[in-house]
């Protein structure tokens, strides 16, 4: 297997432009499924690198930043895989809620045009020019989603901090692209603040980048892993790395850009923000924090602890009072990244590899719940809370789904998101006990008060929106097509057979954290 | 040769002064020029000194080039100063500041 | 003797310098701006620099402000006697002129300068021309360039052109 | 894979079969769904019994003190395995809820006959039972973790199982508030509210869960007794006691124990099979199972040396105060199912005083025994009586007994099912499960050597005397005086009030029956579980258990063994409360309402009473109005203004603010410009000197 | 002394020939001759230039960034490094005004005054002695006053080559006042020989030779737009024709550098080195002011020319930490390269959009995406590449910069904060790039597509190329940058 990994993260650039044509020439059927296969064929090359354990490839690069390489361990392959098997899926289920919004935005578009111009088109002339906008819009859509997941994997592949920054940065500009194109409500503004945000944070990502790289010499990280940095500086370059990262986290406090973004992004890609994009951040730190620059670890972890309990709580007491349901799980996520923060904080094996898992886990489950809602938002149309109500008879499927992604966020077994939160609990009480710290007790106290906060606020939304009496303009509500339920019931599947047997991520996990932490 | 080498550039400093004062005061283009003039002419007058007293050749050579330039300049200078008086009928300089923010 | 003419070079250059500048009518400007050029031409001869002095006399008095007299002359009458300063303006930049010139002067008379003499022979000019074609040919060469582009261009943009027509005051 | 057992084995493959089954059956109910909802219907009985016949076949082995020890590998990179441990505790524990289930589900398929959604319901009542039996043959605290959120979320699903919330289905008079706290709960609110109260004691439990395996390594029991140095270690760092109490706590949660109590009374939303199915069998059970499991681990560490006294007086006094506390909330409920909700919280209580009690005693097989027995045998009439609700509900149409009234002529054999399982319940002496298990925790109490042994014991009896008085009322209610004008109308508009359908009322006439013919020979069933038990503890645990000689306790023949006090305070406790009942409901000598508005005493104590002693109010006060009105003010007061604006607006305003600022400094006049740069050229020079 | 067959004076040689005749031919032809026959020899004169410069370097022929020799000009990779940035630029102007001189008056002195002042461009990067590198100066301002103001009848251009000019004189004076103070300290005009002077000076006089440094300072700073010198760029750069604007923006402005390198950091690293403090002070001044200002624009050519204040500032950082870190000067040259074509691409397409549109404001190019794509797209390349967007040209540069800043902390404390400032612009300036591209792809959905200049066409694409090229590869320019830095030590020196 040669190549298998440069295949993997650049097939989908190079080929978006293909994606694009076949999109105008086509339309979105050919498009979604060329764009499926493309991103369907990476996906099993990289399971089928990741199957055969650690695996590498280099290439020369720049002489002063090092080399251009992809390492697939046992840190980034259940982020590589996960990134892809969602974008994957995202794929078909982007078709119909694309198609919808496309269709929306074409009759506004044309309404005002009517309107302003006072022109009387026929019908016929409009369906055409409706197929045309469709086909077009789809075309630039799927060419960029394809970049944005690219640029996801490449993040977590890279073994370079240049690489690494360059294509943390690369994700931003087709996110920023699909926000702004189709987005809903203030989209502009939203793109842009989301764009400065995390622009912003990347940037002071970046200081600390070149402290560390500058300091040994050489960026590459099998160098960085070698050598030793003196103390001051980087404890400086940890503590901008870890707030440059806690600004892709939407860690409490620097949260201000993610509610927005994930409410305005058009469903599918808020199913890959949310759950992909930004636990990115967590893999910055585990891979540049906790496995370059142990000692700072030990003296922030702490720190990274108590944040991350506060964006817990924070995060769940903010989604308690939503009533959009898109902008309800983006304090859910934040309140997620905080567990994530939490296990990061954990200083212990089973902790870290806690946060990890609950990064799978929180893919599936947030995954499960966005694409959920977009279901809502094609088949009923809104997306506040209040006015929704009973729809699990009307949508079983959706509503089966949406529960085994609450639960999966909750931590209820058998979902895989009961796996991911006791070994991360677990691995926090571990060091607080090791330590005697009193402090580390009370954040495991209200970290597993937390729990409960997020179990009402996520029951309270399935009440309101599933259960209860169904109000009388959603009588006629249906299912929502194949194209959008398949995909849920796949990742519902995931959820409960990782939850059932873990060691599937487990067992490359918890070896690799053994060995970053050294026992 | 009494004269010290500190006189001169004491006055080429005060005619420096001027010029500085000229340009961040007056509002007439034309007056404007004459601060520039005064300024390169203060820079003359110091090159020279330094020539005379180290002494050296090249002083002298670069205020010639120096006032060689300076006479390109005001040519140019002058020519716009004409192309605003043509369009305007104005050459107070304050008065232009259509291009501002 | 030195000592009075310099000073009386000091005066008049100075002195003239500020008519330049603050004189009501601007063809007085011109005239006061020549007397600067000339007072500094008189410093020129008292430091022995004669080709030099002579240089400023034919390009800056014969020619540069001849050029800027005849502009003045194209100039309507009561633009040339319009004063027009702001005072709040002049008092700044009498202001900065006096705080730059007591700064840089406190600079150079704390400096070793203070103290420079010499008693070498002044640098006979022929080494002037002797520097010009040794060293210092290449600028020459861009010296020409200059000329001929400020000449092309000032031509360029003084010529008259007819489609130019009434004031724009936009 | 298996680890201890070579070839296959009977007794291996039930272990397995037991809680595998009830799984399958519930994935595979919604595909037979699909085809025939008559035919889910069956699937479900028969897998049920089928369940139900490997847990029987797992009985004779364990009666002869066998046990059944299987593993399989799960979790390899941590060391966990899973597995099944079939002790005697776990089989018998196994029969009751798979026995009494199945005698639910036959009781289902006549109770919800013709709802649309009954593959749902088949789906979740077998993952219910699946999830029970998970918790009951596990070998380990994370695998029987897995199962005890099982069985919580099966509760969430079926308490919530009408999720349209109409009226009929919800729980509480309309309009009924205390503090300000809205006591009429809909189907969905009562699932949430089951869900997230049972949860607290699961977060406790998971928490004690990771204390035990941050110092064991291990979660499982075998393992745990077989190597009690992290009990030594934990209890020198002072963690032992708040481990098995937090351990405790998720038993608290699941059995509603007080004050996680309240969710229990809402959990009546649900269809009665499923009130059945958590009261008896399923859900509550699962607390005291977990008790009855850690309690000896932790009092076989007392012979180690190790202090757990306060473990035990801590399940004890909760099991009291929530005996007594939901009993007397019991005396004034309307409700039928409420009244026996509280019954439920009520006797859960004494089985936890129980076991509380036997750790405080010398002789800790008495008060395990008695805790145990009195599980077994309110499994028994606690699920007929719910049952028996059920077909009243079925036939009366209405959740409140003042709308009953005179039924004993229309629904006899309920009437007499009812009675007996009532006066189970109530221990009517000799006859009954309920007296025999009711007077072995009495005299576990009274002989316990504990200095809290007698408060615990006043307050048993004290809750005896209630039991007895709010049975009888409910009977009465039920079957006594005349109709209400409520079955009058439903006669009038052509009701005819008829007996339930067959399948259903068999179910609770089996086990109404039973619980009067084990009844007939309780003392001795009971004196074989406790020797079964002393066996299992000694081999288990290594609890040995001092056979004294049978003291001549004054009473004659069979009941030479008992304690003639516990024995006396039970007869009296139950003349006394059947006796008021009598007068108050059945003979209707005196007016109950007439009584309470009598005396401002009497109607403010039914007033504290009816408002549940306002920790229901207090508990919503406390857990969700304050943190809802915290959350709101810090949305409205921080993440708006601070957040929001500060960050967002506020940033871009400030940019906005500098860029006018700096842009105002070009103000397109040259002179300006050249005075900046004069005074530029200044500061540069300044800035080079100094 | 110099030879004939040095790079400078082959370069004077080509450019100023032609740059002379062409007026020539022009009055010849009696005012006659087209803009694409004047265009077209202007090309040709640009393109063996380049390949006489790209020529010399590849065969080695050339002296290794040598900056110092006995004579006024030098044939070194310092030069020859500049002079292909500037003579890109010069080629995108020169190919950027096919079509906007089309039409106007007066072509053939238009393309000659660009190729004189190219030629004053380059030779300031070839100097090695004051008075030449004054000569090159005023060669390169001279000609510049003259085009700014170009367009005769357009107000706006006069009053910005007025403003322009009475700068850009009052900085020649400033910078022979500062030359005429370090002669009379040392003796000299050649570079090195001033070095060599100001290192031995006695320590009386070295107050003035720091007054000297910041009267140079001041005078280059004019050039490249260091505030507090920056007031009349973006007055000059929004009334200039656009294509001189480019020239301006991304020509003399890296001359600017290129005499700030030469003489200020090599000519005082004798000097204590702690001076070099008031140039990160300026730094830091002059990307905030840059970036801040330019945030709420209303004119697309006003926007880049204070964003190119703000570039100046970054290029400065590389400047002012250049004794302390090895890499800055090498940083800076990257960043001057990428930032000349970056620039140099944004005015272009500012041109072509005035030449389609007939405006540059902002509100007026709602829809651009769809106006004229390829015009879009070469400027949203450069936006993201000046913001400093991975994986294009200028995110390398800026991390260099910031990087060698870093660098630099374990000798200067201050240095680091140079870095975070300039990581902050960085990401500030994002607020006002993305903007422009909001108002191209998100706004004004309904309008039509138009035809866009040609030429503007490709000097977007060729830069498109090198942007995206030179970002994913950015190897070869480092690289060149690295032997075209000049190392910071007085050993180096003759």
């Amino acid at each position: 297997m040669e190549y298998v990994l440069l295949q993997a993260v650049f097939l989908p650039l190079l080929l978006s432009p293909v994606a694009y044509i076949l999109g105008r020439k086509y339309g979105p059927n050919a498009t979604t499924w060329f764009s499926f296969g493309v991103l369907l064929y990476c996906t099993i090359l990289i399971v089928l690198a990741a199957m055969q354990g650690t695996y590498e490839e280099h290439y020369p690069w720049t002489e002063m930043f090092g080399e251009f390489g992809f390492l697939l361990d046992g840190l980034s392959s259940p982020f590589a895989i996960i990134i892809y098997v969602l974008s994957t899926i995202l794929v078909l289920y982007s078709k119909p809620y694309m198609i919808r919004h496309f269709t929306k935005q074409f009759e506004e578009q044309h309404h005002s045009e009517v309107a302003s111009s006072g022109v009387q088109t026929t019908a016929i002339i409009e369906s055409t020019a409706l197929k045309e906008h469709v086909n077009k819009q789809s075309g630039l859509y799927f060419a960029l989603f394809l970049v944005f997941a690219m640029g996801m994997l490449g993040t977590v592949l890279a073994t370079n901090l240049i690489e690494f920054y360059v294509f943390f940065e690369v994700m931003l500009i087709p996110a920023f692209f699909l926000i702004a194109i189709w987005g809903v409500g203030p989209r502009r503004r939203i793109a842009l603040m989301f764009f400065f945000w995390t622009h912003t944070g990347a940037a002071i990502l970046l200081l600390g980048f070149l402290t560390i790289g500058l300091s040994v010499g050489s960026f590459d990280f099998v160098d960085i892993k070698e050598s030793e940095i003196p103390k001051d500086l980087a404890l400086l370059a940890a503590v901008a790395i870890i707030i440059g990262l806690g600004v892709k986290l939407a860690a409490f406090m620097f949260h201000i850009w993610l509610p927005y973004a994930h409410a305005a992004a058009p469903t599918p890609i808020s199913a890959l923000l949310s759950p992909a994009m930004i636990g990115i951040g967590a893999y910055g730190i585990i891979r540049l924090i906790i496995e370059f620059l142990p000692m700072q670890y030990a003296d922030l972890a702490i720190w990274l602890h108590i944040w991350g309990v506060a964006t817990m709580i924070y995060g769940g007491a903010m989604a308690l009072m939503q009533d959009d349901i898109k902008r309800m799980f983006a304090y859910s996520s934040i309140s997620q990244m905080g567990y994530l923060l939490f296990g990061l904080g954990s200083f212990s094996v089973l902790g870290l590899s806690g946060a990890e898992m609950m990064y799978i886990t929180h893919a599936l489950g947030k995954g499960l719940l966005f694409m959920s809602a977009g279901v809502l938002i094609v088949t009923v149309g809104t997306r506040s809370i209040s006015k929704l109500g009973g729809l699990a008879g009307k949508m079983p499927i959706t509503a089966t789904c949406a529960v085994i992604g609450a639960l999966t966020i909750m931590g209820v077994p058998p979902t895989s998101g009961f796996m991911g939160e006791w070994i991360l609990f677990y691995g926090a009480l571990e060091t607080a006990l090791e330590e005697g710290s009193t402090l580390r007790m009370v954040a495991f106290g209200l970290g597993l008060l937390a729990t409960v906060l997020t179990m009402s606020y996520l029951l309270w939304m399935l009440k309101r929106v599933f259960f209860g009496k169904l109000p009388e303009n959603l009588t006629k509500v249906k299912e929502a097509s194949w194209y959008m339920t398949a995909p849920m019931m796949v990742l519902a599947g995931f959820t409960i057979v990782l939850g059932i047997y873990p060691d599937i991520f487990f067992e490359k996990i918890i070896p690799y954290m053994n060995g970053v932490m050294g026992v | 040769m009494g004269l010290e080498l500190i006189n001169f550039v004491i006055v080429s400093v005060a005619l420096l002064g001027i010029g500085i004062y000229g340009l961040s005061v007056k509002r007439n283009a034309i007056r404007m020029l004459f601060a520039i003039e005064i300024i390169i002419n203060a820079a003359n007058l110091n090159l020279v000194a330094f020539g005379r007293f180290i002494p050296h050749s090249g002083g002298q050579t670069l205020a010639l080039f120096s006032i060689s330039i300076a006479a390109a300049e005001v040519a140019v200078g002058l020519s716009l100063i004409i192309v605003a008086y043509r369009m305007y009928q104005n050459i107070d300089i304050a008065d232009f500041r259509s291009l501002k923010g | 003797m030195a000592d009075a003419a310099f000073l009386a070079l000091s005066v008049i250059t100075i002195g003239s310098a500020i008519a330049a500048l603050e004189l009501r009518s601007l063809v007085y400007g011109a005239i006061g701006l020549m007397g600067t050029l000339g007072g500094v031409a008189g410093f020129f001869l008292l430091l022995d620099s004669p080709f030099v002095a002579l240089f400023q006399i034919a390009v800056y008095v014969g020619s540069i402000a001849v050029l800027i007299l005849f502009t003045v002359m194209l100039v309507k009458r009561e633009l040339i006697f319009k004063k027009i300063e702001d005072p709040k303006r002049k008092w700044a930049g009498i202001g900065l002129m006096l705080i730059f010139m007591v700064a840089i002067g406190a600079v150079i008379l704390d400096s070793g300068l203070k103290s420079v003499t010499t008693d070498e022979p002044p640098v006979d000019f022929r080494e002037i021309g002797d520097d010009f074609l040794t060293y210092y040919w290449p600028a020459l060469i861009l010296m020409a360039l200059i000329l001929a582009g400020s000449v092309t261009g000032a031509l360029v943009l003084a010529r008259r052109e007819d489609e130019i027509s009434g004031p724009r005051t936009d | 894979m298996a680890t201890d057992v070579v070839g296959f084995d009977v007794g291996t493959i039930a272990a397995w079969a037991v809680w595998i089954i009830p799984f399958v059956a519930a994935l595979v109910v919604p595909g037979i769904g699909k085809g025939s909802k008559k035919a889910s219907g069956y699937f479900a009985v028969g897998m049920a019994l089928f369940s139900a016949l490997f847990a029987a076949a797992m009985l004779p082995g364990a009666l002869a003190g066998h046990e059944i020890h299987d593993q399989v590998s799960w979790i390899d990179t941590i060391g966990l395995k899973a597995g099944v441990l079939a002790d005697p505790l776990a089989v018998i524990m196994a029969n009751v809820v798979s026995w009494v289930s199945f005698l639910i589900i036959v009781y289902s398929t006549g109770y919800m006959k013709g709802d649309k959604d009954i593959v749902r319901f088949w789906f979740w009542m077998m993952f219910f039972i699946g999830s029970m039996q998970l918790i009951v043959l596990s070998d380990n605290l994370l695998q029987l973790f897995f199962g005890w959120e099982g069985v919580g979320l099966a509760s969430y699903a079926l308490i919530a199982f009408w999720y349209r919330d109409k009226a009929q289905h919800h729980v509480g008079k309309e309009g009924y508030s205390a503090l300000g706290i809205s006591e009429y709960y809909s189907p969905t609110h009562a699932g949430m509210k089951a869900f997230i109260m049972t949860k607290v004691g699961d977060v406790m439990m998971l928490a004690g869960m990771f204390l035990i395996f941050a110092f064991a390594g291990t979660f499982g029991f075998k393992e745990l007794v077989g190597d009690t140095t992290w009990a030594v270690n934990m209890s020198a760092a002072g963690l032992l006691v708040p481990a098995g109490v937090l351990l405790f706590g998720g038993a608290v949660g699941k059995s509603a124990q007080f004050p996680l109590n309240e969710w229990l009374l809402e959990a009546m939303t649900g269809p009665s099979a499923v009130s059945a199915l958590i009261h008896a069998a399923t859900m509550v059970k699962a607390g005291v199972f977990l008790v009855a499991r850690i309690g000896p681990l932790f009092f076989a560490l007392a012979a180690a040396g190790i202090m757990v006294d306060q473990f035990f007086e801590i399940i004890a006094w909760v099991g009291a105060i929530t005996a007594l506390l939901l009993a007397t909330q019991a005396v004034v409920s309307t409700e039928i199912k409420k009244v026996l909700a509280y019954s439920t919280g009520s006797q859960i209580g004494y089985m936890m005083m129980a076991l509380g009690v036997a750790g405080l005693s010398e002789q800790f097989v008495d008060g395990y025994t008695a805790g145990f027995f009195h599980l077994i045998s309110h499994a028994m009439f606690k699920a007929s009586l719910f049952m028996a609700a059920g077909s009243l509900l079925h036939v009366v149409g209405s959740r409140f007994m003042t709308d009953m009234g005179g039924l004993r002529k229309h629904m006899r054999k309920t009437y007499v099912f009812m009675w007996a399982a009532g006066l189970a319940l109530m221990g009517a002496p000799f006859i009954t499960t309920g007296f025999w298990s009711k007077d072995a925790i009495f005299a576990a109490v009274f002989e316990s050597s504990s200095p809290w042994a007698m408060p615990i014991f006043i307050i048993a009896v004290l809750t005896a005397v209630i039991t007895a008085f709010y049975t009888t009322r409910m009977i009465g209610m039920i079957f006594f005086g005349p109709k209400s004008k409520h079955i009058e109308k439903m006669e009038a508009e052509g009701h005819h009030i008829h007996e339930a359908p067959r399948s259903m009322w068999i179910p609770y006439g089996i086990l109404a029956t039973l619980t009067i013919g084990i009844g007939l020979i309780g003392f001795s069933a009971e004196g074989g579980i406790h020797e079964l038990f002393t066996d299992y503890l000694d081999q288990s645990f290594g609890i040995r258990t001092v056979q004294h000689a049978v003291e001549s306790s004054g009473l004659p023949g069979i009941l030479a063994g008992l304690n003639p006090i516990a024995l006396g305070a039970s007869l009296i406790a139950f003349a006394i409360g059947f006796g008021l009942g009598y007068i108050f409901y059945i003979a209707r000598w005196v007016d109950p309402a007439k009584f309470i508005n009598s005396n401002i005493f009497f109607y403010s104590f039914h007033k504290l009473l009816l408002n549940r002693w306002y920790l229901n109010a207090m508990i919503y006060w406390g857990f969700v109005t304050t943190p809802l009105w915290i959350a709101r003010s810090v949305s409205r007061y921080f993440e708006k203004p601070v957040i929001d604006l500060g960050m967002n607006v506020g940033f871009e305003r400030a940019v906005a603010w500098s860029a006018k600022v700096v842009q105002g400094t070009q103000t397109g006049v040259a002179q300006s410009y050249l005075f900046v740069f004069g005074a530029g050229l200044l500061f540069v020079v300044l800035l080079l000197l100094v | 002394m110099i030879e004939l067959t040095s790079t400078p004076m082959i370069l004077v040689a080509i450019l100023g020939t032609i740059g002379v005749i062409l007026p020539l031919i022009n009055i010849a032809k009696n005012e006659g001759g087209s803009n694409a026959f004047y265009a077209t020899i202007a090309f040709g004169a640009l393109i063996a230039s380049i390949g006489v410069v790209a020529f010399k370097i590849l065969t080695d022929s050339v002296l290794p960034s040598a900056l110092f020799s006995e004579d006024v000009l030098v044939d070194d990779t310092f030069g020859g490094f500049f002079a292909i940035a500037l003579l890109i630029v010069a080629i995108f102007t020169t190919v950027g005004s096919y079509n906007y001189m089309k039409n106007k008056s007066q072509p053939a002195v238009y393309y000659s005054l660009i190729l004189l002042s190219t030629i004053g461009m380059v030779l300031i990067a070839y100097s090695t002695d004051l008075v030449m590198l004054f000569v090159a100066w005023e060669l390169m301002s001279i000609p510049t006053y003259i085009l700014v103001g170009y367009n005769k009848k357009d107000p706006s251009s006069n009053e910005a080559a007025l403003k322009y000019f009475l700068f850009g004189a009052f900085a020649s004076a400033i910078i022979i006042y500062g030359i005429s103070i370090a002669y009379g300290l040392t003796g000299s005009t050649n570079i090195s020989d001033v070095i060599h002077g100001f290192a031995v000076l006695d320590a009386d006089m070295v107050p003035l030779a720091l007054l000297s440094i910041g009267l140079f300072i001041a005078g280059f700073g004019f050039k490249m737009g260091l505030v507090p010198f920056h007031m009349w760029l973006p007055d000059a750069y929004e009334g200039a024709p656009p294509t001189i604007a480019a020239l301006l923006a991304a020509g003399t402005k890296k001359a600017g550098f290129a005499a700030t390198i030469r003489v200020i950091v090599l000519g005082t690293v004798a000097l204590n080195m702690d001076w070099t403090f008031a140039l990160g002070v300026i730094a830091v001044m002059t990307m905030t002011i840059g970036n801040i200002a330019a945030i709420m624009q209303k004119n697309l050519a006003r926007i880049f020319a204070y964003s190119s204040i703000g570039h100046a500032g970054y290029i400065l950082i590389g400047i002012s930490i250049a004794p302390f870190s090895d890499i800055g000067i090498q940083a800076s040259l990257f960043h001057i390269f990428n930032h000349a074509v970056m620039k140099g691409a944004a005015f272009i397409a500012v041109a072509g959009i005035i030449i389609a549109l007939g405006t540059s404001s902002l509100d007026k190019i709602k829809g651009l995406g769809r106006r004229m794509p390829i015009t879009a797209l070469g400027l949203v390349i450069s936006l993201l590449a000046l913001a400093g967007v991975p994986p294009l040209n200028g995110f390398w540069s800026k991390l260099m910069l910031f990087g060698a800043a870093l660098d630099a902390g374990s000798v200067v404390p201050w240095a680091p904060w140079l870095a975070i400032a300039g990581v902050l612009n960085s990401a500030l300036s994002l607020a006002y790039y993305a903007w422009i591209i909001r108002k191209m792809y998100f706004e004004g959905e309904t309008e039509k597509r138009v035809s866009e200049p040609k030429s503007v066409i490709a000097v977007m694409i060729f830069s498109i190329i090198f942007i995206v090229g030179i970002g994913v590869f950015p190897d070869p320019i480092i690289q060149f940058a690295g032997t075209a830095a000049p190392t910071m030590s007085l050993s180096a020196s003759p």
